[in-house]
């Protein structure tokens, strides 16, 4: 059902992504770009949280890494010491992200902006402050290991195309989700509290109960984010959830655009393929190291936000609709170009 | 309907009401007036609860609300307009209204995230409701375009048919006429009535006389927070305070002429 | 008793580094309403270039002369070329590109100057100085005078020139202030560049004690970025409360508790503070009625 | 990222891989921190993997099957090192993983290993790595770990008469590795530790910490991390005028700490592998040859210091090259040989006893300790 | 009062990207004139005056001011040149106090070491507008709607202006201080030959003061003469002021 003027979810993307999804392995079959792949996956649920808090919630978070370790701790705890079937411990690893984010979402109800980012940081912190130093439970800085892999039906979920499928059939249902989200009454009511939240109040939208929940929604997806990396590894350690990882899911957010679901998937995507091309071209050109890895990437990050400040998803996607629309009507041409 | 019971409010030093006391009635439509920085913008975010006031009680038909959060006192029926545009600027003019119509849907975010296909016939509800306020209006024509692209005059129409949208019982206005021309604020007053027509209490305010005249059933003139007025728009202009505080004679108008060139 | 004065002064020490960091945050906050995250960057080119010079044998004072011109070039380089181009971004954006700096800057720092720490020598002779049964060295002493230094002229440019009016100006309303005559151009390249000088100056005067790295500038980005919000944005004096604060929150939590929890101490401290006052010890509270 | 791979792809279909028969070369992977905070490690590890293969290479081969080594650089991330080992084992299908060189890159890939049983030989310090024993039948390691180095600090302390230390570490992974075998040795070398206390690898001043452990009278302070923090710690504690013993770990066997700390570096003991100054060894060691051909041959071709770090990457290699000399040529093989036939086997690193109970099959002797003494790490002599 | 030109607008043209907000206007103002622009919403009278004082790149088109083309210059120069612009919706410094805003006012002769000179005028503002007195420290953002107004002209009233541009300066402003206001226009030009261009939504009220006015129409000038003329003219009533004739 077509409502013009309204933001409404493309099905017909989402099909086809998941269609790409399913057949990249027949495509592409060397394990390295698979892994590369399954840890784009795992990024991008962390991302598409982001996304909406940011995008969204209009708030920003340097400290989602926590979340995400929490996460991973949690199962790790649960199923190695505890000896727990992951797939009990799954809902755990949603609830602990979530719940902290609920405590922290009531305390910080007070901050805004920069304060708030701040707070984030402050969280993320502590938090890998605690995996270090709480050795009787997280084994320390060394890392946590012997964490077992999953099992399916008696079948042992092993690195490579199995954890492919079940990370990106995670990606698909957090994305649905998610657009489900924006594409509702409440994701309406979040990008007006965007634009103006005294206005958004009062129109009768509760907007710190609607931050407060996609803070914890945010929170979630990052937890299982880390429920899905601990299976994948044999170890963990806190060095996977420092404040570089919460810059970088940041990166990938405005990358890609924070005002879209989209956009952080494929701002996710976009990363991980610098990451490749200097890769590939290191081997071409023994020069090219990772510290060069580096510099191009930190260029990308300068470049997009100055060419294309909304991020690459919505500027591209306006292309496109541009493209659409330009044999329809002269009107709607001038409607365009009057936005920018 | 609305009862605004000795209000006072200070901000630090300055005292922006003081000890104000008015009523609104349904289906009146009724002025808030006063000279500049007499305190209507902030017994208006009162009403709607921006802030509380430092003292005194506001009922709405009997609740007390003069301590509720905003987002709680728009589902008692009260809504508003404001000073300087609060248009959704990125979102378009028919999804502007829809956040309007927020309220009379309900579903969270978890349940919304769940429903896959239910949402759509809801949507569709909402959004013709929408294309309807939209009508009311005149806006019908700009629906799909981004609010960020409109002249001033459309978006304070918009603001207008946003907070119509809430279906409330008491609108708010804030000078919805400032920056509109003689003809537009013509139509504007127009279309008050016709708003009040639909049994909707109206509160403005307002410094073109012109309008607050011909509209208002009742005025409450407001001067440095206090009321020194309360009538029909005839008493009020003949009332020696308001004309000294606020109107000014109106002889001066010759005199202009007069030295003109 | 002799306990405590050394955590204190270890603690005004650590903090005195994390304020002059946070006074460049400030500086560049105050103008142009960016936080710039590459600010721990300048400082790490400030002790790398001083490092260059003088091991090239260039005399002292005019090493340290040329660092601080070298790396407010670079400051001004970076507004004109990135900040500037990126008017209209919004600000989440715009942390990222100075994030994306920053990463790019430390890239090239590493390879200009490998990823070994290196010695610098510090200003004077640098036997301790005993004080009541604590001891602080000479070079700790500098890094504090040269702190209370920078925020006496930072908050006499801001309170009370007309420049620090226009600085406030330009971010508060860039339209209105060019109506003014005041070019919000000019204010913005003028704060990176004394940001920039600001950083090259922490560098230096820092190197001595924590043997500059091509990746130091995260760790004082972050507490720096933490002092200058704890302080509340924009004031020059907050940062400088922030920063000590910092400092002797981490020196005093692991003197007293735990080194290993002190990051966790601190943390939970400032965010304990934000809660009563949400916008830092002297920050104003945003203003400005919004549509109403 | 940089992997030193020429005609990867053809080298991929030829396969020099587990299948019998006729073999074209032997494939190894190596996956060594050659940048990020390990690169220090990484480095010499790099280096002597490649001087090995070019050295075999030149000899004709292992029974005239060329080598062929594939080095992958992780950048000291976890995340990087599970890519390039998922990379090696099924894409290069490589017979042996080397690496990596941090504890943490090492644990990654040691579960990837498992599962796709994979012999693999890390050159990091944690005992974790190998321990225990009945889950890591895949891993081994040829660095002494955190327990040695412990042990032969501890029996430093012994002979000096010490008993009462404070200890500081890195709170990053090799910091607190260290500690946990500090504490749980501490009983049986009779020390108390009577504080404990760490900091962050960037931390400007230590001057908190050292000044507890002082008020807690310890007789000497031990710190475990690796540049900078140590000579932070030397430096914070003179200039406190604190006068205890400083002993520090294996971490810092380097020219660089002593560079950093200038004067305050005077006195400091460490643990060390005997590479560092392959000099002062004596003749009738019997690592003398192993250790004096391989420090010859690194800094002719280097013109750098292998340090303890290049001959870690040259003991793994050297174990893979004496498997396929004796036929054993399949992972499986490999595995068998490793844990079976290396008894008394003489590297650079030490001496090496592999069995089904340890993995890592050396012993404290294979430590030397050390101490600075004017501007240069020296052997110091019981 | 006539023949020396202040300033002439010549083939003016601005555009928003694709939309050609000004096509070709022409205009001139005499020393101490006071001109008025009328034209209903969005006819490009905020562009005009923001493309006389430089907020906006014109795209064709000369500004002579004083002689010089200031075509295209930035707005900080143009103010340098005593020409003041006081925008549309206020404008103030919000977060900054009532008396920080107005010593910015006169920022761009602050070297001057005009110093006794900004006190001297900030005294004259008080006295214009006794509320700002009262609340000088007060923060700009804080005052209420009408408040910031004054505030707004107050200040450009401190950069001394020689041609003082005004975009509907009695906007939110109570009828009682909104006559003042415009009172305010004629003691400025009566006290310093202050010439002055004003917008006003209130067209009777803005042509009383004015001696001349232009219309301006989607973009062009399409009708000028003097106040009584335009006053008197059928189609101006008919447009703006929304009674027919009678
Ligand atoms: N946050 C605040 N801090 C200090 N004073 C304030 C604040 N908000 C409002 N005031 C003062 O309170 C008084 C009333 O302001 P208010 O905005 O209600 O006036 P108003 O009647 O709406 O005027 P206008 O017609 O000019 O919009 C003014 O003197 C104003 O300066
Ligand atoms: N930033 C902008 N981007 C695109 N178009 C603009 C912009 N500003 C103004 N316009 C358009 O330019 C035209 C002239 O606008 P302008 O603001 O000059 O009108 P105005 O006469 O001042 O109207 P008002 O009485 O509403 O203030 C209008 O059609 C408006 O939509
Ligand atoms: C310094 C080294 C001995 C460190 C060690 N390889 C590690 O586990 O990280
Ligand atoms: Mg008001
Ligand atoms: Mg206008």
């Amino acid at each position: 059902m077509k409502l013009q003027g309204v933001q409404q979810t493309k099905w017909m993307g989402v099909l086809v992504f998941a269609l790409a999804i399913l057949v990249f392995p027949f495509i592409v079959t060397q394990s390295f770009y698979l892994t590369q792949a399954t840890f784009a996956g795992i990024y991008a649920i962390i991302a598409i949280g982001l996304g909406l808090l940011m995008g969204y919630a209009g708030q920003i978070s340097l400290g989602q890494a926590a979340f995400y370790g929490i996460g991973a701790y949690t199962t790790s705890v649960l199923t190695a010491t505890m000896g727990w079937s992951p797939w009990v411990s799954l809902p755990i690893a949603l609830l602990f992200p979530g719940l902290l984010a609920f405590i922290m979402g009531y305390t910080m109800s007070r901050l805004s902006g920069y304060y708030l980012a701040m707070a984030t940081l402050a969280l993320g912190i502590i938090v890998h402050t605690l995996l270090v130093e709480w050795r009787g439970v997280t084994k320390g800085a060394s890392g946590f290991f012997g964490i077992p892999q999953l099992n399916l039906f008696g079948y042992t979920i092993n690195q490579g195309i199995p954890y492919y499928y079940l990370v990106w059939f995670f990606v698909i249902i957090v994305l649905i989700l998610s657009l489900n989200i924006v594409h509702s009454r409440v994701g309406r009511a979040l990008r007006s509290i965007h634009d103006s939240e005294i206005a958004s109040s009062s129109m009768g939208v509760n907007t710190s109960k609607y931050k407060m929940q996609i803070f914890i929604l945010s929170a979630m997806f990052a937890g299982l984010a880390g429920w899905l990396f601990a299976h994948m590894s044999y170890s963990i350690s806190p060095a996977a959830f420092t404040f570089d990882a919460s810059i970088l899911f940041l990166a990938m957010v405005v990358l890609g655009g924070s005002g879209s679901v989209w956009g952080a998937l494929i701002g996710t995507l976009l990363i991980r393929m610098v990451g490749i091309v200097v890769h590939m071209l290191g081997e071409k050109f023994p020069f090219i190291t990772s510290d060069f890895e580096h510099v191009i990437y930190g260029l990308i990050l300068m470049l997009v936000v100055i060419f294309l400040p909304r991020g690459l998803f919505p500027t591209v996607a306006d292309w496109f609709d541009a493209l659409l629309t330009k044999r329809s009507s002269k009107k709607s041409m001038l409607k365009l170009a009057a936005k920018r | 309907m609305l009862q605004v019971d000795s209000i006072t409010k200070r901000f630090g030093g300055v005292v922006a009401n003081s000890e104000v006391s008015f009523t609104v009635e349904e289906g009146q439509i009724v002025g808030l007036i006063g000279p500049n920085g007499a305190g209507k913008s902030t017994m208006f975010n009162m009403i709607s609860s921006v802030f509380p006031p430092t003292t005194g009680t506001i009922t709405f038909q009997g609740t007390r609300i003069e301590k509720l959060p905003a987002y709680q006192v728009a589902p008692l029926g009260i809504s508003r307009t404001f000073q300087n545009l609060q248009v959704f600027k990125n979102m378009t003019v028919i999804e502007n209204v829809m956040v309007g119509q927020h309220m009379q849907t309900k579903t969270n975010l978890f349940g919304m995230a769940s429903l896959l296909l239910g949402i759509t016939r809801k949507e569709r509800k909402v959004y013709d409701q929408a294309m309807s306020y939209l009508a009311f209006f005149g806006l019908q024509d700009i629906f799909d375009q981004k609010a960020s692209s409109l002249s001033l005059g459309k978006l304070r129409l918009l603001e207008f048919a946003r907070a119509f949208a809430t279906e409330p019982k008491l609108l708010l206005l804030d000078e919805i006429a400032a920056g509109l021309n003689h003809k537009e604020t013509q139509e504007m007053s127009a279309l008050i009535n016709k708003v009040r027509d639909t049994g909707v209490t109206v509160l403005v305010v307002e410094h073109d006389m012109d309008l607050v005249m011909s509209i208002c059933d009742k005025l409450v003139v407001l001067d440095q927070g206090v009321k020194i007025a309360e009538g029909t728009p005839k008493e009020i202009q003949e009332n020696e305070a308001v004309i000294t505080a606020y109107l000014g004679a109106d002889i001066d108008e010759e005199e202009v002429e007069e030295e003109a060139i | 008793m002799g306990d405590l004065l050394q955590f204190t002064l270890t603690g005004v020490t650590i903090g005195s580094i994390y304020a002059i960091v946070a006074l460049g945050f400030v500086t560049i906050y105050s103008v142009t309403k960016v936080i710039n995250l590459a600010q721990g960057e300048f400082v790490m080119l400030g002790g790398l270039t001083m490092y260059s010079l003088t091991s090239a044998g260039v005399p002292y004072l005019l090493g340290f002369v040329i660092t601080i011109i070298v790396v407010s070039i670079l400051g001004w380089i970076m507004e004109y070329l990135l900040i500037r181009r990126a008017k209209g971004a919004d600000p989440i954006s715009l942390i990222i590109l100075t994030i994306g700096t920053a990463i790019f800057i430390r890239g090239i720092a590493s390879v200009v100057w490998g990823k070994d720490q290196l010695r610098v020598a510090p200003f004077t002779e640098n036997t301790p100085v005993n004080i009541a049964n604590a001891t602080i060295t000479p070079q700790a002493i500098w890094v504090v005078v040269i702190m209370l230094l920078v925020v006496f002229l930072l908050y006499i440019l801001i309170d009370k020139t007309m420049v620090g009016k226009a600085f406030q100006a330009s971010s508060v309303n860039p339209l209105a202030a060019r109506l003014m005559g005041i070019s919000p151009k000019r204010m913005s390249s003028l704060s990176f560049t004394l940001s920039a000088a600001l950083g090259a100056l922490a560098g230096l005067a820092i190197a001595p004690i924590m043997f500059p790295s091509y990746d130091m500038g995260t760790m004082l980005g972050i507490k720096g970025f933490s002092a200058a919000i704890l302080g509340g944005l924009g004031s020059a004096p907050g940062a400088v409360i922030g920063g000590l604060l910092i400092g002797l929150l981490e020196s005093l939590g692991a003197g007293y508790i735990s080194s290993g929890m002190k990051d966790a101490i601190t943390f939970s401290a400032i965010l304990l503070i934000l809660l009563i006052r949400p916008s830092g010890i002297l920050g104003e509270k945003s203003v400005g009625k919004g549509g109403l | 990222a940089c992997s030193e791979s020429v005609e990867k792809e053809e080298a991929g279909k030829a396969g020099g891989s587990a299948g019998s028969g006729e073999v074209s070369e032997y494939k190894i992977g190596a996956i060594y921190s050659k940048t990020g905070p390990n690169s220090p490690l990484g480095e010499p590890e790099w280096n002597a993997t490649k001087l090995i293969e070019e050295k075999i290479n030149s000899e004709g081969g292992i029974n005239g099957v060329p080598l062929k080594i594939i080095l992958a650089d992780d950048e000291s991330s976890q995340e990087k090192a599970t890519q390039e080992a998922n990379r090696l084992i099924n894409d290069e299908k490589v017979l042996v993983l080397l690496g990596s060189s941090g504890s943490g890159e090492s644990l990654a890939i040691k579960g990837i290993a498992l599962q796709q049983q994979v012999p693999m030989i890390s050159a990091a310090a944690s005992t974790h790595i190998v321990e225990p024993v009945e889950d890591a039948k895949w891993v081994f390691k040829t660095p002494q770990s955190d327990r040695h180095a412990v042990e032969r600090v501890y029996m430093y302390l012994n002979e000096q008469g010490i008993s009462k230390i404070g200890t500081i570490i890195d709170s990053n992974a090799f910091g607190s590795s260290g500690l946990e075998q500090m504490e749980a040795l501490a009983d049986e070398y009779k020390i108390e530790i009577v504080a404990k206390e760490s900091y962050n690898t960037q931390d400007p001043d230590m001057s908190a910490q050292l000044t507890k452990i002082n008020g807690a009278k310890a007789e000497a302070i031990v710190v475990w991390g690796t540049n900078p923090g140590p000579a932070v710690v030397a430096k914070n504690t003179r200039d406190l005028g604190i006068d205890l013993p400083i002993i520090g770990s294996h971490g810092i066997a380097n020219q660089n700490f002593i560079t950093l700390a200038e004067a305050a570096a005077e006195g400091v003991v460490i643990p060390t592998g005997k590479l560092l100054f392959p000099s002062q060894i004596s003749g009738d060691d019997v690592q003398f040859d192993a250790i004096s051909s391989f420090y010859k041959a690194y800094t002719d071709k280097y013109s750098s210091e292998p340090t303890n770090f290049g001959s870690y990457g040259y003991d793994n290699i050297m174990l893979v090259i004496d498997a396929l000399k004796n036929g054993a040529t399949d992972r499986e093989a490999i595995r068998e040989h490793l844990e079976n036939n290396i008894t008394n086997w003489i590297g650079t690193t030490g001496v090496f006893n592999f069995s089904d109970k340890d993995h890592n099959g050396l012993t404290a002797d294979s430590l030397v300790m050390a101490v600075v003494k004017d501007g240069k790490w020296m052997l110091l002599e019981k | 009062m006539n023949g020396d030109k202040l300033m002439e607008v010549i083939d003016l043209s601005v555009s928003y990207g694709p939309i050609q907000a000004l096509k070709g206007v022409s205009l001139a103002i005499n020393k101490g004139e006071i001109v008025a622009l009328l034209g209903a919403n969005g006819a490009g009278k905020t562009t005009l005056l923001q493309t006389i004082s430089g907020l906006l790149k014109p795209t064709g088109g000369s500004i002579i001011y004083q002689g010089v083309n200031i075509a295209g210059m930035e707005a900080e120069k143009v103010v340098e040149k005593h020409l003041v612009h006081v925008p549309e919706h206020r404008q103030v410094f919000s977060t900054m106090t009532v008396l920080d805003n107005l010593y910015l006012g006169a920022y761009h002769h602050r070297k001057k070491s005009k110093m006794k000179n900004i006190e001297k005028n900030i005294g004259k503002v008080f006295d214009l507008f006794p509320i700002l007195k009262d609340r000088k420290n007060q923060l700009g953002g804080t005052m209420s709607g009408g408040q910031q107004q004054m505030l707004a002209i107050a200040r450009g009233v401190m950069a001394e202006p020689e041609l003082l541009l005004l975009d509907e300066p009695s906007l939110g402003l109570a009828p009682l201080i909104a006559k003042d206001v415009l009172e305010l226009v004629r003691n400025l030009r009566a006290e310093f030959g202050t010439t002055v261009l004003l917008i006003e939504q209130n067209v009777t009220a803005s042509l009383k003061v004015a001696d001349r006015g232009y219309v301006i129409s989607h973009g062009e000038i399409v009708k000028s003469g003097s106040s009584k003329e335009l006053l008197n003219d059928p189609e101006v009533k008919e447009a703006y002021l929304g009674h027919t004739v009678n």
